[in-house]
């Protein structure tokens, strides 16, 4: 079995990711459904100041939060696997910033679980963002909505 | 053995203190923990802390050899 | 900009899909959030009988109906673009069915008219599957519910 | 001109028939196309109709050069 959680501080590809962990599911031939969600840092229109996005994040507990989370998901839907992969450090606009990726033998399940994981993902894993910019760095204070 | 004390974020960069080592005597909670490595800093609003990477409230009880932490709100995905 | 709707009787690669869709997109930059759900046919494991599955489909009206339900969908929820592929013809096990992706600026909006897309496709999309068996075939009746 | 008329899938195959030209004289509504079409066979439940390639029920007016379709319920996705 592959990883579940990947926390990299390099920027990633995640449909390659997500094409490269389905190749290695125990569970092929199983799964009728994949849905996949990817974050991305978008352009700071609004904000012209921002230079540069930094995450910073708690190393070991994120990636225990993170694994707790996908098996609270296998425990409420029944979903074959799941994948998150996020990334650290420093990094530029249009670059991905978080994968989630479920697999289920019917759509409903990979769809809720889906929107779980990154819900709770934002709400519980120990990731804090901060935005250089001219004038120095700023923390970003609370996460957007969904 | 001592408590391992982390900071992160933006609370790491006010309080200048990235990690610090306590004695463990005398240091029966979370709370008790912050007064001592932040010299009873004033907490800001809506900080969090961890003991051994879960969640707990500052009532949680530490012991020896514990890793604790403090940070702000929640900002990844 | 790309054509939003394929209807293809070859073997595809969703997740190529959707980077060489989001690699043509005017609107990078904006969206924060891409979401796919990728169909596959899976295998026969409660019924060991099928040995090919065959999709047939009302050229021009499905092209049609699949533009309608993308149409809807941008009007409901403020997406920045939808890609639909279905494959129709003879496909096997493992094969992919359909890929649906969505982009958008903030997460929720992604995953609800992800959501719609695929529900809206079920149930009115002109799509007929029929089960290649050793003692003939059979078409498949009802669709499954999510 | 003439009234095309297609059917597909398992309507195709149990009425052996793909598509069909009618002289639109007389075919007033998707009902009568059916009637003409078919010989009259009788309509399986749950038999759907589309006229141009937009769904519409059985009452619905046909005119000459219209495509009208006859299929069994949708199983794509």
């Amino acid at each position: 079995m592959d990883k579940r959680v990947i926390v990299t501080d390099t920027i990633f590809d995640p449909l390659q990711e997500v094409q490269r962990f389905q190749n290695a599911m125990q569970a092929k031939g199983q799964f009728g459904a994949c849905v996949t969600f990817v974050g991305t840092m978008r352009d700071f229109n609004e904000n012209t100041d921002v230079q540069k996005m930094t995450l910073e994040h708690y190393p070991g507990m994120t990636e225990k939060h993170l694994s707790q989370i996908i098996d609270e998901a296998k425990n409420k839907w029944d979903i074959l696997d799941a994948f998150i992969v996020h990334r650290v450090g420093d990094f530029k606009p249009g670059d991905p910033i978080v994968l989630v990726a479920t697999w289920s033998a019917h759509r409903a399940e990979a769809y809720e679980a889906n929107r779980y994981l990154i819900e709770e993902l934002k709400s519980r894993a120990p990731f804090w963002k901060k935005e250089t910019l001219k004038e120095g760095t700023r923390w970003v204070e609370h996460n957007t909505l969904a | 053995m001592t408590i391992s004390v982390k900071f992160f974020a933006s609370l790491r960069e006010k309080l200048g203190i990235d990690e610090k080592q306590l004695a463990p005597a005398g240091l029966e909670t979370v709370q008790a923990v912050w007064n001592k490595a932040t010299d009873n800093a004033k907490q800001p609003p809506n900080l969090l802390s961890a003991v051994n990477m879960e969640y707990v409230d500052f009532n949680h009880p530490v012991k020896d050899g514990d890793e604790v932490a403090f940070f702000p709100p929640v900002t990844g995905g």
